[in-house]
């Protein structure tokens, strides 16, 4: 061998597209979105526990984009993305290092760490209190 | 003893152990035999083409006219779990690995997707050969413990093998151990029971075809 | 960092929000293989949590258990779950040392309901003199710090099973937790054994974490959480449909080898080791030995260095047969003191012949 | 009398060799011997089955000759062989083979058991398990010269009148022929036409030949009842025959066993080489018509089949010559199945058509000939065996087939060129 | 015609129709006859007489006569008693009178052949064989018949 470049790491492309992982939670989804639908009970699924990096990224590209696009600065940079199934969510948190930590598929009207934590509120009133500019004279 | 280690002991001490066993057997069977001799032949010899003890060896795999029909089990089962047999052992990729690494040679294996589905078709013949065994009267009446208690030992590497590569009913390296161990114990038999046959039927042939080609019968 | 602040609280002290919680809750989950539900129970149960105080151990070990996890950069989850807990012992990271660690220690212990985390094997020959530390033996420390604790950990494959110390011929008697508390020589406490060598960091950061959150995990026969060493890696190897295809590497520059085949032929102990790496990966999730083009070791099983070459196939032996020779020059001669005795008897039996005669027809 | 389970047990040690231990250890009891056994295919029953009968055989070669065999008769695992076993194994050694080897000729892993049967014989006569029927033909074959009683004179007599018939001069003890003529006593007695057509054949060959006053029995009931001792006896008495008239080759008759007793056996009964040829009289014809010196006129209308003696063919060698020498006299001469060395016995073979105990057996085991002739729709059965020739005319009597039973010799005789003289 | 040889004998013999034969065989099987006292073939033997005898009862006769033949066999290796023999003998000659005309055989030269065997054993077992001439009566016999 020449060099330690002609060893191909040749990671799973050899499956690349369409797996049975990726039929069967496309099913599950399925169900998912029904039960959001009849009871509004939300579901998120841990994609990294199920499928393999390429099976993430063939699902992220079925999926795709739909009209949310949110990103969120909190122990490092989030994505939280509506796909073009409405309801289906997709969710990837990465640290500070831009390293992924979570990949997760959320059925739900709106993930929840999109709203804002009942606990900040407090702080809430003093910070727009602040905002507020001279208005003496009253 | 976790399942780890037991596949250890068998790969390790436990083959070396029965690979000895089967050597030392085997060596001392043959000469035991071989060393009862036999008398030479005074009569003229009478010869003829096609006959000989080399014939006999060769001519003994084939069924003779009408037997066929007489036993199509004991044939067709008896044939099919013979070349069975010799393809899982031979020609299986993990096999010639250990052969390999034991003498040094090594050879081309054949698809594992082959050798799946003849191991199935090996391991049905088997299951035949032991219901005729049961089921045909001469059979029956001929048979001892040894008969069953070989059949069981020479199915067994079989099925565990079949179960190891497959991945079912217990995990990879218990059953992985099984296989190795119940392999290890077929070594051990083979020497003292009919298993020797594997030696014996070709020296068995050869002298019937030699004693018979001196009369230029070619049997 | 006060000892008797929250998790939450620890994180808020870093100026991590309550968002940043939620996601490290999340992120935490995914880690403990959890369902992402859990992630809210986790937050409750973290937000709630003391800082519990952990004794961490080095025995006969490399150190390589520790490098695993320290070298994971911060801020990951690992690293903020290491923050949080109050390593009262690591004589290898901590700033004191000599009799300033040992008191470190002894004031841990005496409190009680501490964890212990335990790297390397305990040598137990000769009283276990073969490894001391501040002049007491590896076996006494394990056994006074072990008298009070909650539970103890045993990170990498030494601490779990006696790793590379306990291999043949293992000349320090060097023994596991688990079998030093099986034969009673130190008190039963709940026990988790994380193999590997070394661990994934996040594995051990995950099994930290659940015992902090829900407690002990769900343990297999060999007291590994379930979660994370519940499959095989040639179950979850992304090379297994060439091993169904029958597709093999012969070599480790051959064709095969190219095409990213089965590495089983090359020694690979993938079908026999359960452990998390070909899911949860190294270095931040970047691959695992087998996607870099080598076979699995079985690292994080028992006795895996007795397990022959790790280049050796399962199917081959672990040793060479040394008996053979022996055994066919025993066989030959059992053979020909038989065939001596035969050839007498049958010698006699001809010397005892009289010819037979009409009236030998007849009793 | 002075048999006994030792002695038995002593002369089995001293056959007991390595083809014998390859056999008993090559058997896998897969039964196939049996079904080449017309005692099993004609009854049914299992203990029929050949490599059953060699059972107390085998025990004796693993409780002697194994290092586990005797270790297991220490043990008692492995019980040593019994007087009253013998007794029961009579009838499947005597009674149940003929010695036809067709099982040998089938065993898939080659095991000749019929050499084994032979063996064991030895060992059952000398302990005192051999059959009345067999015990008298030995005694008379030891103590008359013929297994029949036939002594001399008879065959005087019967030379006398096969002279006048055929007005050729039968000579005795003519040195320096190149051929001397055996005949076995189911000649003398039954099929006198034999001799005649010897008689004619040699004539229209021009060559020389005689009988023999000291040897004119060829059969030979050592080696049926399995006394190898007294089959040398028997033996030697051909051997000076021969010897003293100086002969070339003699001339076994149409006897299956008389012919590979002296042919196979003889040589290593006496311990030496023969110093003349052996021939059967097929072989002798055979040579005639190659030299054109066997001249036949016409032909047998009748539909003919031939049945191989199991001595003569599968175990003698003499398989196409009786073919060769049919199809001079025969135009339609089919064959049965399982013709030549496949051939099934006709069920008399080895003794057992001496042995009154097995009579009922015997034709029970002759279906399998009859299945086989029906199906040729032959009208004349040829064969070239005295003994195969009445044991079949019983089965058909007894199977109430009217299909007449020939010797090949007297049918190429009748279609001898008559020589003008 | 003198018959003196058994080219001529076959042939004067092939030359007759099968009931002369028939008649002839009849003839030379009376001559042997009383060395067998088997009911059956003493039966055949007259029976054959008959001119009018139907191929049935041949067939019948002929099988009776065949068993008696079959039954006085001497078995390969039995003791010989040459009496029963010559018997033997005759009971083929009877069958050869009592052949169905369908089997083209020449039943007078089987009779015959079988009548001089049956004379031989008679005298085997009456110590040592006589001169006793079966085949010059059979010529003579053969004569008288062609001469009236």
């Amino acid at each position: 061998m020449s060099g330690l470049a002609d060893i191909a790491i040749v990671t799973a492309d050899a499956l690349a597209g369409a797996t049975p992982a990726i039929d069967a939670l496309l099913t599950e989804l399925i169900q998912h979105v029904e039960r959001l639908k009849k009871t509004g009970e939300s579901t998120s699924i841990d994609l990294r526990a199920l499928l393999s990096q390429p099976e993430i990224e063939h699902l992220k590209a079925t999926l795709g984009q739909g009209e949310i696009q949110a990103s969120l600065q909190a122990f490092g940079p989030s994505s939280i993305n509506e796909t073009r199934v409405p309801g289906v969510w997709f969710v990837e948190h990465r640290n500070a290092e831009y390293q992924t930590i979570a990949e997760l598929l959320m059925v739900t009207l709106c993930p929840d760490i999109l709203f804002t934590p009942v606990e900040n509120l407090s702080e809430s009133r003093s910070l727009l209190a602040g905002l507020i500019t001279n208005n003496e004279g009253e | 003893m976790n399942e780890i280690a037991l596949l250890n002991w068998a790969r390790g001490p436990g083959l070396d152990i029965a690979v000895a066993v089967f050597l030392l057997g085997t060596l001392w069977r043959l000469i035991e035999i071989i060393s009862l001799g036999r008398k030479k032949d005074l009569s003229a010899p009478r010869h003829k083409p096609g006959a000989s003890g080399w014939h006999t060896i060769a001519r003994r795999s084939v069924a003779p006219p009408g037997m066929l029909k007489r036993s199509p089990i004991s044939y067709i089962g008896g044939y099919v779990f013979h070349v069975g047999l010799a393809l899982i052992v031979f020609f299986y990729a993990q096999h010639i690995k250990l052969i390999e690494s034991l003498i040094g040679l090594s050879w081309p294996a054949l698809p594992s997707q082959l050798i799946d589905l003849v191991t199935v078709i090996t391991l049905a013949a088997m299951v035949l050969v032991l219901v005729d065994r049961i089921n045909k009267p001469v059979k029956r009446y001929l048979s001892t413990f040894e008969d069953y208690f070989t059949w069981a030992v020479t199915f067994l590497p079989i099925l565990t093998g079949y179960l190891a590569v497959k991945h079912l009913l217990l995990p990879y390296t218990t059953m992985l151990a099984l296989h190795i161990l119940s392999v290890e114990l077929l070594l051990v038999v083979l020497p003292f029971t009919k298993l020797f046959h594997v030696f014996t039927a070709f020296m068995s042939r050869w002298y019937n075809g030699n004693a018979n080609a001196h009369k230029g019968v070619s049997v | 960092m006060a000892k008797n602040i929250t998790l939450y609280e620890a994180l808020a002290s870093r100026g991590i929000t309550r968002r940043g919680f939620m996601k490290f809750c999340a992120a935490t989950a995914s880690m403990m293989a959890l369902p992402p539900g859990a992630a809210a129970a986790i937050a409750e149960t973290l937000g709630k949590t003391l800082r519990p105080s952990v004794i961490w151990l080095s025995f006969q070990e490399c150190t390589g258990c520790t490098e695993s996890l320290t070298r994971a950069d911060s801020p990951s989850v690992e690293q903020l779950i290491f923050d949080f807990i109050s390593l009262d012992y690591h004589h290898t990271l901590q700033a004191a040392a000599g009799h300033a660690a040992e008191e470190a220690r002894e004031h841990a212990m005496t409190m009680g309901g501490h964890l212990v985390l335990v790297d390397g094997s305990i040598p137990t020959l000769a009283g276990g003199l073969h490894s001391t530390i501040a002049g007491i033996t590896n076996l006494q420390m394990l056994q006074e710090t072990v008298e009070n604790a909650s539970a103890v950990v045993s990170i990498g494959t030494c601490a779990a099973f006696g790793g590379l110390p306990a291999a043949k011929p293992n000349p320090t008697q060097a023994k596991s937790v688990q079998e030093l508390m099986d034969e009673g020589l130190i008190a039963r406490k709940p026990l988790i054994n994380v193999p590997g060598c070394p661990p994934i960091p996040s594995v051990i950061a995950g099994v930290l974490a659940h015992y902090l959150t829900f407690g002990v995990p769900e343990l297999d026969k060999l007291g590994r959480p379930k979660v994370f060493f519940g499959d095989s890696i040639h179950d979850r190897c992304y090379r297994r449909p060439f091993y169904d295809q029958g597709k093999f590497a012969k070599t480790f520059d051959d064709e095969g080898a190219r095409k990213g085949w089965c590495l089983f032929e090359l020694g690979c102990k993938g079908p026999t080791t359960f452990n998390a790496c070909a899911t949860t990966k190294w270095n931040q999730g970047t691959s695992f030995p087998i996607e870099a083009g080598h076979g699995c070791i079985g690292c994080s099983e028992p006795s895996f260095w007795d397990a022959g070459s790790f280049y050796k196939a399962l199917s081959q032996p672990t040793e060479p047969l040394d008996l053979a020779a022996g055994a066919v020059v025993a066989g030959a001669a059992i053979g020909v003191g038989a065939s001596i005795a035969n050839r007498a008897k049958k010698n006699a039996a001809k010397s005892q012949h009289e010819t037979a005669t009409l009236k030998d027809l007849e009793k | 009398m002075s048999a006994s389970l030792d002695k038995g047990v002593n002369v089995l040690k001293e056959m007991i060799d390595a083809p014998i231990a390859s056999y008993f250890n090559s058997c896998v009891h897969c039964g196939l011997c049996a079904e080449a056994c017309l005692f099993y295919t004609e009854t049914g029953d299992p203990k029929y089955t050949p490599i059953h009968k060699l059972e107390p055989l085998r025990r004796i070669y693993t409780q002697e000759y194994t290092l586990l065999g005797k270790l297991a008769k220490m043990v008692g695992l492995s019980k040593p062989v019994t007087d009253d076993e013998l007794e029961e194994w009579q009838e499947l050694v005597y009674n149940s083979c003929t010695l036809c080897a067709r099982c040998s000729l089938v065993c898939p892993v080659g095991n000749d058991l019929v050499y084994m049967i032979r063996k064991f014989r030895e060992g059952m006569a000398v302990s005192g398990h051999a059959p009345e029927g067999l015990i008298g033909a030995t005694t008379r074959a030891v103590e008359i010269g013929s297994p029949m009683g036939i002594r001399l004179p008879a065959v005087q007599a019967q030379m006398k009148h096969v002279q006048e018939d055929t007005g050729i001069e039968i000579p005795l003890d003519r040195e320096g022929a190149e051929y001397m003529v055996l005949l076995s006593s189911m000649e003398i007695i039954n099929f006198p036409e034999y001799l005649g057509a010897i008689a004619k054949i040699m004539k229209q060959a021009g060559k020389t030949w005689t009988l023999c006053s000291t040897a004119f029995e060829a059969t030979n009931s050592g080696i049926q009842i399995g006394v190898g001792d007294i089959a040398k006896v028997l033996v030697n008495r051909i051997v000076e025959g021969a010897e003293r008239l100086k002969v070339k080759t003699v001339i076994s008759p149409e006897c299956g066993h008389a012919y590979t007793a002296l042919r196979w056996d003889g040589a290593n009964l006496v311990g030496r080489p023969f110093s003349f040829e052996v021939l059967h009289i097929l072989e002798v014809l055979d040579g005639f018509r190659e030299q054109g010196l066997l001249k036949t006129e016409g032909f047998e209308e009748a539909r003919v089949t031939f049945h191989d003696p199991c001595q003569l063919v599968r175990r003698g060698g003499v398989m196409e010559q009786p073919r060769s020498l049919l199809n001079m006299v025969a135009k339609d001469f089919v064959e049965m199945d399982d013709p030549a060395k496949y051939n099934w016995c006709c069920g008399g073979g080895g003794g057992v058509s001496a042995n009154e105990d097995a009579e009922e057996l015997r034709l029970q085991a002759f279906q399998v000939k009859k299945r086989q002739l029906e199906k040729t729709g032959a009208e004349t059965l040829v064969t070239a065996c005295a003994n195969c020739r009445i044991v079949m005319e019983e089965g058909l009597e007894h199977y109430q087939l009217d299909i007449p039973v020939v010797g090949l010799t007297e049918t190429l005789a009748e279609h001898l060129v008559e020589a003008e003289d | 015609m003198a018959i003196q040889n058994d080219v001529d004998f076959k042939n004067a013999l092939n030359a007759l129709s099968v009931d002369q034969q028939r008649a002839l065989a009849v003839s030379f099987t009376d001559s042997v006859i009383a060395l067998c006292d088997d009911a059956r073939v003493a039966g055949a033997v007259s029976a054959a007489r008959r001119p009018d005898i139907s191929d049935i009862e041949l067939a019948a006769l002929y099988q009776a006569a065949r068993t008696a033949s079959v039954e006085s066999y001497t078995q390969c290796g039995k003791e010989t008693d040459w009496a029963i023999q010559a018997g033997h003998f005759v009971a083929n000659a009877a069958m050869a009178c009592v052949a169905p005309a369908s089997k083209q055989a020449n039943l007078a030269w089987d009779a015959a052949m079988q009548a001089r065997m049956a004379r031989t054993c008679e005298t085997i077992s009456s110590g040592e064989g006589t001169t006793n001439r079966e085949v010059d009566h059979q010529y003579r016999l053969l004569e008288q018949y062609q001469n009236q």
